[in-house]
């Protein structure tokens, strides 16, 4: 089988006068997390949708093997479906449809199951999030980018990203995340440094 | 000689700034004789009396209008399939020329309605579709335009010429595909049914809005070069000198 | 082809989901055509000559009306970047989603229009030309428009802009719709116009989404 | 007062974010107008006739248009719970929105009306008598729609019957409109029209606001 | 002149079947701060806009005099205009008219002075709270209600976050502010502890 592997090189990216990276380049075997930091606007976003290919780079190359799950500022959940409709969608794009129970099982963990038919838009902020961990729960990307994925979440919330990012890790996922905070892991990740 | 030399941008400003005043020259030329030919020469119409002369100036106008959709459309094609920066400026520089013989046309032909049909304007299919040409032309402007990132403008704009092309047939066959109070072609390539030297004003005075708009637009296009390259090196280094 | 599976259930349960925007369509495409006599006045010759003209354009209106909404709130809520990458080709599920908008507002459309043809008191084979014109027709509508819409994201004109881009290239549609209608009521065949709509039809289906998948792309960059 | 002037020119701001976006609004009026004759046929006396109602369906639609975003977007982003907050009377800011609504929406097209009917081919006293009833049919437009987009942001799903209660409120001032255009080509005078229209102004916009206001403390909580 | 404060008696709110919190009371007098805790979902955001006067409690009693200031977990920004727009009608919306200067000082305070006139969808996510920041550093409000004011800030930004909270307590402010994370302050915060 073919090894999940991330490997960035010689990356830059402007954004109107500004230069926010350059020459950046990183690897990523199986079982690797990064955790990509810098302070606000110096381009972690940006270097993130460009790994997805969401956003062209002015210079650079990315080679990726294996699916690909993304999860940025913006969580792309509807107002109007629940937490269940919310998951069966993102999940579909993906093209995975799991079953019933699956679905029920990834939304107790994420401690959504009392709230699972009630309407995202009246989700408090930290359980619509936790829609995002649900998805993580029952992905089988090989390479997850996340947005800094502990926004809105309690301790708790953080716990059960830990617990998700160690299994994938160990199932021999890699991860690129980006984040203010430390990340709930006890291994300690690579960084990578933006400057402002 | 290499195809790709007047496709970088620098080149192609200074290239654009010789040939410019050429086609200026050559369209100044090419108008003052055909005014000479269709105002002085051409006999009155027997019909309409002085009024016809205005052909002069409606039936080139109407067709650089559709011409010059047609050449950005291709401009916006080679955008988009060979990703070329060129491609899209030249689109863009063309428009507000196209646009301009646009309103020409239909200024004109209201103008000219009012004496021979007795009203402005009539809903007639060519009339109409001209107009929506026009809607076309702004559309494309203001797509290109519409966002902060010029090349997202350029893109969007690009795709929108080349899905737009499909109004061309509809307003050069209007004539033919409903009977309409506006004239059908009447030249053809066996034979017209014109008088010659009107033929000859009409032929004179397109060639020299051909000639026109591509001084226009070579023009235009020195100015979005300059726009979009101000801070590459060269753009810099004009400035110094 | 199950990426627009997926996009295709998603779409139609949202829009189901607010039936009032569906209904707003279908409501002003009634209230536009129902108008009309009383505007002009009720003489049955009048109405059978303006009646396929007045309901073609209010196909076009009501199409036009859905479209701002068409791509705009994924593009807001991030739900566009997720399709865009997912695993099934973009021009798969943007297929997917323009047959939920077709299924939503130009399918009723088409199905209410021989009851409107009726009040106008359009002949029987009047009333079978605009209906078949309508069915070939409004496809036609939602992909141009779903261009459009795509082309317009995150552009500073907003709805008016999407009209302006829109409209024009509807024209074609309603030329060839009227056409097949002015047709049948002189007295000639309507197929000419209604196979120039299919042919229309076809070239857009196969070509329209690859467009609207590229200009999601730019959006999105 | 102080409300209504900010909203006002916020709004106004955010419409006109770009210059040539006011022309947009012409544009798109003189689109959807040239529309019609494309689909009904040119004969100039038939659209002399069809020409008021044309233009009043195109008051109506412009008045549509602006809608969904008159209150969704601020209340999607947040800002809506801001303007709710403000020391102003929400009855004031409303107002304020409603106006730019009407000032980018329904006065271009008013102005534009007269030039519009002439290329229809009406006559003199006609194009006063439609720019007299749009100048007083476009605000309550505005007014009316923006209670509809109101109520429909704090009933989610019900939108429909939401859709449905908004269209008897609609009407009456199409009849009246068109009424007052009828009534000037029989060659009566179009005056009772026109002062209904005016009543209806008066009301709306002295009731309306509150609605509003009210309607959107509902959705927010 | 009237002292800022804030009273609030038994209030108590449900939400579809749950009760989110109930016979809570507490009082705030000049210069103080409270922090609201608890899980996701406890009803944190649902205290603040009670006390807000957005949504209506069930039950209970809020007294509070002078000027407010909500900031939510939205945070009321539009794409199309740029900061010192946005930072403009947000103030004017409170009936404040500041001059060029002060709106241009404020956001060189948190560090947007470089992208002043970029349009907000431009922005990155932390770019965009330090909007509501220089809101802060301008308005003139005595009770502050601050969801969440941390979320997507890095270091730097919650420095001046914490600064502004300490020059806003000495002149006689009130804050009542919901969070996951400890508050940038030297003192520490009453606490309002929600249970899930
Ligand atoms: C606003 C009104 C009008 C518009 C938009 C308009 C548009 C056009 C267009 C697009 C063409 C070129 C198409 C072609 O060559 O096949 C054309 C040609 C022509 N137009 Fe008009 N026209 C208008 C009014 C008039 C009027 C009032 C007259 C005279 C009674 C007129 C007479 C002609 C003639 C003689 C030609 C040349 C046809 C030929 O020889 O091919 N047009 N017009
Ligand atoms: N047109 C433009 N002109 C100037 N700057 C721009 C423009 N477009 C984007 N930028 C800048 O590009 C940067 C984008 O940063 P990005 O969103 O990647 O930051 P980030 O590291 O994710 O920040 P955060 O921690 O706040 O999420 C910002 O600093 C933004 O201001
Ligand atoms: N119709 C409903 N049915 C069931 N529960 C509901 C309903 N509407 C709201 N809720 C619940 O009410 C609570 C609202 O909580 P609120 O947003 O105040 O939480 P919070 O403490 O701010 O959380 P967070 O830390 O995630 O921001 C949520 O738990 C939500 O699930
Ligand atoms: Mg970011
Ligand atoms: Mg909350």
């Amino acid at each position: 089988m073919n090894e999940a592997r991330l490997a960035v090189r010689s990356l830059a990216a402007t954004r109107g006068p500004a230069t926010l990276f350059r020459e950046l380049s990183f690897e990523l075997a199986a079982g690797e997390i990064a955790a990509v930091r810098g302070p606000n606007g110096s381009g972690k976003t940006t270097l993130l949708r460009c790994v997805a290919g969401l956003t062209r780079p002015d210079h650079g190359e990315i080679q990726r093997s294996g699916a690909l799950l993304f999860s940025g500022h913006l969580p792309g959940i509807k107002d109007d479906f629940n937490a269940e409709e919310n998951l069966c969608v993102a999940l579909r794009m993906r093209g995975l449809q799991p079953g019933e129970a699956a679905i029920h099982g990834a939304l107790a963990r994420v401690g959504l199951e009392s709230r699972r038919r009630v309407p995202a838009r009246r989700l408090s902020a930290g359980q619509r999030r936790r829609i995002t961990l649900a998805r993580l729960a029952l992905d089988d990307a090989k390479l997850w980018i996340l947005d800094e994925p502990l926004a809105a979440l309690d301790a708790d919330g953080e716990a059960v990203l830990g617990q998700l990012l160690a299994r994938h890790l160990e199932s021999g996922g890699l991860a690129l995340v980006a984040t203010h905070h430390d990340l709930p892991l006890a291994r300690a990740a690579r960084e990578i440094r933006l400057q402002p | 000689m290499n195809f790709f030399y007047f496709s970088s941008p620098s080149t192609f400003f200074r290239l654009a700034g010789r040939l410019a005043p050429a086609f200026f020259i050559l369209a100044a030329v090419l108008a003052a004789a055909g005014l000479y030919v269709g105002l002085v020469q051409a006999p009155t119409d027997a019909v309409q009396g002085e009024v016809y002369r205005v052909i002069f100036i409606h039936v080139p106008a109407a067709w650089m209008s559709m011409f010059i959709y047609f050449v950005m459309a291709c401009y916006g094609a080679m955008a988009l399939t060979f990703n070329s920066r060129l491609s899209a400026m030249m689109a863009r520089a063309l428009a507000p020329t196209g646009a301009m013989f646009t309103f020409v046309a239909l200024w004109t032909g209201a103008f000219w309605g009012r004496p021979t049909w007795g009203t402005y304007w009539v809903w007639d299919a060519r009339i109409t579709s001209e107009l929506v040409l026009l809607f076309l032309y702004l559309g494309f402007i203001a797509l290109s335009n519409a966002f902060e990132e010029p090349r997202r403008g350029d893109r969007a704009a690009s795709l929108l010429s080349i899905i737009g092309i499909v109004n061309l047939p509809i307003i050069y066959f209007s004539v033919q595909w409903w009977n309409t109070l506006h004239q059908g072609s009447s030249i053809k390539l066996t034979g017209s049914s014109m008088h010659v030297t009107m033929l000859t004003a009409m032929l004179l005075m397109t060639f020299a809005a051909w000639m026109y708009a591509i001084a226009a637009s070579l023009v235009r296009v020195r100015s979005v070069i300059l726009e979009r390259e101000r801070r590459a090196r060269w753009v810099r280094d004009l400035g110094r000198t | 082809m199950s990426g627009l599976a997926w996009a295709f259930s998603r779409d139609l349960t949202l829009a189901w989901r607010h039936p009032g925007e569906a209904m707003l369509t279908l409501a002003f495409f009634v209230l536009v055509a129902s108008l009309f006599p009383l505007g002009i006045g009720a003489d049955p010759q009048l109405l059978a000559r303006v009646g396929p003209g007045v309901i073609w354009v209010c196909a076009l209106l009501a199409a036009f009306l859905g479209l701002p909404s068409l791509f705009a709130s994924d593009h807001a809520d991030g739900t566009l970047e997720q399709m865009a990458l997912s695993a099934d080709p973009i021009a798969a599920w943007v297929s997917g989603k323009i047959a939920a908008h077709w299924l939503s507002t130009g399918l009723p459309l088409t199905l209410l229009s021989p009851l409107l043809g009726l009040q106008y008191g359009l002949p029987a084979d009047a009333l079978v030309t605009l209906g078949a014109a309508l069915l070939l027709g409004t496809p036609v509508l939602s992909l141009l428009g779903a261009a459009c819409a795509a082309l317009t994201l995150g552009a500073r004109g907003g709805g008016m802009l999407l009209a302006l881009l829109a409209l024009p290239l509807f024209v074609p549609v309603l030329v060839f719709g009227a056409g097949a209608a002015e047709a049948t009521a002189a007295g000639l065949s309507a197929s000419p116009h209604l196979s120039l709509l299919g042919a229309g039809l076809l070239v857009a289906a196969v070509s329209v989404p690859f467009a609207v998948g590229s200009a999601i792309r730019i959006a999105l960059d």
